[in-house]
């Protein structure tokens, strides 16, 4: 699975772009954050939620925004990001 | 007609309003509106803002605002330009526009188009001090407010 | 600072916005509004439309516009320039801007700035038609409406 | 007292300007519309109110928006005109 990281995300985790392959338990966004979150500290720090438990990482699957319910493949193109701040 | 566009180069307005109207006699208003780097934030001195994208979304996320807004009003052309990469205090960011037959139609969609995307279409911005310093800019919460005067559905939390 | 003219030349959007930001780097979102004529009305086909106006009081007119809207929201500029004499289909006639540190507060005095100058500006639009014909536009009630939501008084009827 | 028409009032009237010598009676904009209705056929035809009474012509009494009830004096620049259409 190719995952990419914009912003901060990407700052925190040192890289924009991984290509991962995915365990068989992992199926949604919410499984694919906690099993990122095991990769490094990085990881662990840039996609963890807020002290309040609220989410702060936006993410996209195929390029549209997902929700962490979302299914996810290992064909699926997935972005991490911080809420767009454009215009 | 809607037409996006994202890059590092600046804009012309009067050459985009041309191109967008053409040699058309059907449009009765065009509301446009301009987005420009500010010299300060929280009262500090900027050197620069870089606009950071998601190749490929940002394209996808810009023309679905671009077919929202045409669907909601009789628009004869939609235009969104966004820029990407470092800019400085005076410079554009972004231009966006809507021509209709009516001016109502036209201004509405104009502030429906920019709502939308600093909201809806991956764009981050970072801030560079005159001091050297870096920060992320975080997002507004009045954008969310504005973005529910369209009826629509924030973006996923 | 709010700048107006009337005026029978043409305008050039890029360079009238350059000048109203000149090197102001705390503008953070302009407005503008065009207004432009239309090749049909009431489904004829329009050779041209000519703009009368009253000289003196156009001018006192549109700096009382621009005022109100320096008075209403915390603008940078503000700019009005409307055409008059004989223009033809697809020409611009009016060009509005508010220029502000908050994208809000610039798209709805643009929307402020035209809806007033429609009702409390003195010009008459008069159709020519293809066919040789001509007409005075009628004053619209949509647009003593669209004054309503600003908390206008109408003028006086 | 300078007279200033605009638009199809200029044109019913046949003139975009005239000079006249105010009557002592004539003292608010409602008695001027009645007393310059008297001077010709278009006068009348032009400064008439609709058939349901309602007021068409518009006025400014030294360029700024007057009513019926306006005081008006030899001095003045009072102007009549339809409802603006600009924009």
């Amino acid at each position: 699975m190719k995952i990419l990281y914009f912003a901060w995300l990407r700052e925190r985790i040192g890289c924009g772009e991984e290509t991962v392959a995915l365990p068989a338990d992992v199926t949604t966004v919410a499984d694919l954050v906690s099993w990122l979150g095991s990769r490094s500290p990085g990881h662990a720090s840039a996609l963890a939620p807020a002290s309040d438990g609220r989410r702060i990482v936006r993410c996209a699957v195929n390029q549209d925004f997902a929700d962490p319910e979302t299914r996810v493949t290992e064909r699926d193109e997935v972005a991490f990001f911080p809420p767009v701040t454009g215009g | 007609m809607a037409a996006i566009r994202v890059g590092l180069a600046p804009f012309d307005v009067a050459a985009e309003l041309a191109a967008l109207t053409g040699d058309r006699t059907d449009i009765g208003g065009i509301g446009t509106f301009i987005g420009i780097v500010r010299g300060t934030a929280h009262g500090r001195s900027l050197a620069s803002m870089t606009l950071e994208h998601y190749p490929g979304m940002t394209e996808r996320a810009l023309v679905a605002i671009a077919l929202a807004a045409e669907r909601r009003w009789p628009l004869q052309a939609c235009l969104i330009i966004h820029r990407v990469g470092r800019l400085l205090p005076g410079e554009p960011i972004v231009l966006v526009a809507a021509a209709s037959a009516h001016r109502q139609a036209a201004l509405d969609a104009t502030a429906f188009l920019i709502d939308w995307l600093k909201t809806k279409a991956p764009f981050w911005k970072k801030e560079t001090f005159l001091d050297g310093t870096e920060a992320w800019v975080d997002a507004r919460e009045t954008d969310e407010e504005a973005l529910a005067r369209w009826g629509a559905t924030p973006t996923p939390a």
